[in-house]
């Protein structure tokens, strides 16, 4: 306790040294953009037609992060797998989901899944995009998971869409270095700001991300749950 | 920022405090994973109150509910108890 | 002292090194992992409390061609997109490493790991 | 030439099919691992022989750099690329009979992709992203016999990683506060000279991010574990491909962007530290695949030492010396943990059987990585001694010289103790046994006669001390 006591104290003083140079530096709030930020700002509608900012960084001038994100996660969720191959569950006996849970799970997950949806096709016009919309999609699978008693999901479905999204995604982005003679570049007309076709690539690109990441999650999702593959 | 956000952070603030401590010392995984969930719920109305709903939206949905099925699907294997 | 700078600096500040506390001092390798994910949420908030602008609003700019004058930076939005979804990405993996560990050992407590040292 | 995105869009490319093309048929990912890096290596050598001496940069999302992400490619990178993807052919074509899930295969072409990812990579948060997917698969891979041992290494690394690379994150951030820029020429363009307090704590915490994937000394007590635990090839792969493209970032930024004195003191103090540790350490070690791990903590401990003193004397042989170390320490560990293969029955330090085909190879490894006279090793070690003679650092001298001699002394005693070992006939894995013959008649074929690698290593010398150039290319435009 008194070991506890004393690492409490030392990075107490630590984060408030931290605190103290990151404060003097950087007075909270008064930011003027410069260097990159500000070009963004004045040339992003300009640029791409997308008239959110924070997605046309993610999608196009740092597309290559993104891609190698989508990246992550995939790696991810095959390590988890590996990792799990051959793994033997103990099924504990979870409590049997009531009727109120199964039949409100039952019609809740499509409107999940919609509103999913939604978020990643209007990625460049709202807040949200590829990301949280798939992450939206992963989510009703959870709902489905938790509150059906008997929900299988097959898992060479979710390897073809993972598979077919990803390697799709990095089509594009040849397509591109073949177009416009850089990897992901923006091939399409950029259109009228504001609308849903407009922007590019962004939507393609979102789409993409929607459907990998929706997939993967899911399939993280069902390995928990249900343990590894067999060997 | 007006007052009352501020006084809304405040109290955010606080609740971020509680729930670390009992993340901390709490014996019981399943309490800590919901403080956890705490955290990332606060968090997700801090990027909110600063300006950013992209980053909200996600950390809403990843931080407070995917990660929590995480750990919840995880603590299956692992049972409820620090010690264990 | 700036109440709105101890709040979005302090708070998450406090966050990372609380997530270093839980990892320095619990022996339970489940609650190291909550105190990893503890650290990335800390470290995600400070950036884009880093990134605000007083008075500015998101960088969505819906009424085109009117652009706002004030905006927060657009930058560390994309980034903290990024890593809180590689922070996921990580904590699947840690979880799947620590239920092999407990099938192997019975246990995820690391002084009851006695094959290597701690 | 063919552009060098398409090694990471390759590698992407299939990594992301693999699923599809393992159900095509059982042992295509096996030979799409062998093509990948040879196809990497292909771009790569081309590359190092025609380029100019002026850096390529090739941008992505079509914007120029600051505002995209770029690839910038000169020697230095170039030569870390070859090294990195000839140790990756080297592995896959060894093992490509080996039944393995095909998810195997795809952690390591991902855990080359990172790799190649932070090599070529000139943007600050892209290289953060790189290192991810990098630590991510080299936490799998760690883990990947799912045994006790593997699994005890892959967890602490995980949790020592983790911590490492969000404080990497967070020194990132800074940075962008300072300059505005997220490119490293831009970044090291607005920081040269006075650099302020919050410089330093962003270079601190980069730099605590890298000790994680250098082994450097407070930060690598996963490692040991990691070598123990791991398969024999996985071991290869941390030794060779891991660290040193982790250290080829830490070359890269700290001579890059902070170039000052007090990160290559800080750098001396932690690679001496860690070279006394891991060498004392090895000595006392009864399991010789622990041993063989705290031999390769103390080669990355001198070979960030013989960098730092690049910074502090500024004689140029110095890096030059890194960077025959890091070449010379890839290959022969590479050999030597990938032989253990075909000597199961040795384990222990002292005793054991071994046929004696793998105790020779095992013998060429051993001897280039402690520098013995006619190996490419020696002539790594006798310039670090020479450098620390002509820049008059006397006690260093000598501790190295000492250090030497332990190493020597834990070597020899597994040379001995082969070399009397009872003979065993061991079915040698044909393709592993081709390639082992490969790499002992590279090592001491250089040895003999080391021009090829010196030319070699020159260019890649000359184009990392030429920052000016490297800078004035990509950031002059503005």
């Amino acid at each position: 306790m008194i070991r506890k006591f004393l690492y409490f104290v030392i990075l107490l003083a630590f984060s408030f040294f931290i605190y103290a140079v990151i404060s003097a530096y950087f007075p909270f709030g008064e930011n003027t953009l410069t260097g990159v930020a500000k070009y963004y700002v004045d040339n992003g509608v300009k640029d791409l037609g997308g008239i959110n900012i924070i997605t046309s960084i993610v999608t196009v001038y740092r597309g290559f992060d993104t891609l190698g994100e989508v990246t992550v996660l995939f790696l991810s969720v095959t390590a988890l797998a590996f990792t799990l191959l051959g793994f033997k569950v103990e099924r504990r006996t979870l409590p049997n989901p009531t009727l109120i849970m199964e039949t409100g799970g039952r019609y809740l997950a499509p409107l999940i899944m919609l509103l999913g949806a939604y978020i990643f096709l209007h990625g460049h016009l709202t807040p949200g995009g590829g990301f949280p919309g798939g992450v939206i999609i992963a989510t009703a699978f959870l709902l489905l998971f938790v509150t059906q008693k008997v929900y299988k999901l097959r898992k060479i479905h979710l390897t073809v869409t993972e598979a077919l999204a990803g390697s799709l995604y990095v089509i594009v982005g040849l397509v591109g270095l073949y177009y416009v003679r850089s990897f992901l570049g923006n091939f399409l007309q950029t259109g009228k700001p504001g609308y849903i076709v407009s922007a590019g690539i962004i939507p393609i690109i979102y789409l993409l991300i929607g459907f990998k990441v929706g997939s993967e999650l899911t399939a993280v999702l069902k390995n928990l749950k249900e343990g590894g593959d067999e060997h | 920022m007006s007052e009352a956000v501020i006084i809304l952070s405040i109290v955010l603030a606080i609740l971020v405090v509680v729930a670390t401590f009992v993340l901390w010392l709490t014996k019981d995984l399943l309490v800590a994973v919901l403080a956890s969930a705490v955290i990332s719920l606060v968090s997700s109305i801090f990027f909110l109150i600063l300006q950013v709903p992209d980053v909200a939206i996600t950390e809403a949905s990843i931080g407070a509910a995917l990660t929590t099925g995480f750990f919840l699907f995880a603590m299956k294997y692992i049972g409820r108890n620090e010690d264990d | 002292m700036n109440i709105e700078s101890l709040i979005f600096y302090g708070v998450p500040i406090y966050l990372i090194f609380m997530g270093v506390l839980v990892v320095l001092t619990t022996k339970n390798l489940f609650k190291m992992l909550l105190g990893l994910s503890l650290m990335n949420s800390g470290i995600n908030v400070l950036i884009v409390a880093l990134g605000y602008v007083r008075g500015g609003t998101t960088p969505i700019f819906s009424e085109y061609p009117k652009i706002y004058e004030k905006v927060v930076d657009p930058v560390p939005p994309a980034l903290v997109l990024t890593a809180i979804v590689i922070g996921l990405a990580f904590l699947g993996l840690g979880l799947s490493i620590v239920i092999r560990i407990k099938e192997k050992y019975g246990t995820v407590n690391v002084e009851k790991l006695k094959e290597l040292k701690w | 030439m063919v552009n060098s995105i398409l090694i990471i869009a390759f590698l992407l490319l299939f990594a992301f099919l693999m699923p599809l093309l393992a159900l095509l048929h059982k042992r295509l990912p096996a030979v799409v691992a062998l093509l990948l890096p040879a196809f990497n290596l292909y771009v790569g050598v081309t590359h190092f022989l025609k380029m100019e001496f002026i850096p390529l940069i090739i941008k992505t999302g079509g914007f120029r750099p600051p505002f995209g992400i770029n690839l910038a490619i000169d020697h230095f990178s170039l030569f870390f690329l070859i090294l990195v993807n000839v140790v990756a052919l080297f592995i896959a074509f060894s093992y490509l009979l080996e039944e393995q899930d095909y998810k195997f295969h795809m952690l390591f072409l991902l855990n080359l992709l990172g790799a190649s990812g932070i090599i070529l990579t000139g943007d600050l948060f892209n290289s953060f992203v790189f290192l991810e997917i990098f630590a991510i698969s080299a936490y799998a891979l760690a883990a990947s016999k799912r045994e006790k041992h593997a699994l005890e290494g892959a967890v602490k690394y995980l949790v020592v990683g983790s911590i490492g690379s969000s404080f990497y994150l967070l020194g990132v951030f800074l940075l962008y506060k300072v300059t505005g820029s997220l490119n490293m020429a831009f970044i090291a363009s607005s920081l040269q000279g006075e650099k302020s307090g919050i410089v330093y704590l962003a270079g601190m915490f980069m730099l605590f991010g890298l000790f994680v994937e250098t082994e450097l000394f407070p930060l690598n007590t996963w490692a040991p574990d990691v070598y123990q635990g791991a398969y024999n090839r996985i071991a290869a792969q941390f030794s060779s491909i891991i660290s040193k493209a982790a250290i080829y970032l830490m070359f890269r930024i700290v001579f890059f962007l902070f170039d000052d004195p007090l990160f290559y003191k800080l750098l001396i103090v932690m690679g001496i530290i860690t070279f006394v540790i891991a060498e004392f350490n090895a000595l006392v070690q009864k399991d010789l695949k622990r041993m063989l791990g705290y031999s390769s903590i103390g080669q990355m401990g001198l070979s960030v030492l013989a960098f730092a003193l690049y910074g502090i004397t500024s004689h140029p042989e110095a890096f030059f010396t890194a960077l025959l170390l890091v070449v010379n320490h890839a290959i022969s560990k590479a050999m030597i943990f990938t032989n253990l293969e075909n000597m199961p029955e040795y384990v222990q330090v002292d005793t054991g059987k071994a046929n004696p085909f793998s105790s020779l190879m095992f013998t060429v490894g051993a001897l280039s990585v402690m520098g013995f006279p006619f190996t490419l090793g020696f002539w790594a070690k006798i310039e670090v001694l020479g450098i620390l003679l002509r820049s008059n650092i006397l006690w260093l001298f000598f501790l190295i010289l000492i250090l030497f001699m332990v190493e020597a002394f834990y070597y020899f005693r597994v040379i001995s103790n082969l070399m009397r070992s009872e003979v065993v006939s061991v079915k040698l894995n044909p393709l592993l046994t081709i390639s082992l013959v490969v790499f002992a008649l590279f090592l001491l074929y250089q040895g003999f006669y080391p021009v090829q690698t010196f030319i070699w290593t020159n260019k890649a010398l000359n184009a990392f001390l030429n920052k000016a150039i490297y800078i004035s290319t990509i950031a002059g435009g503005l």
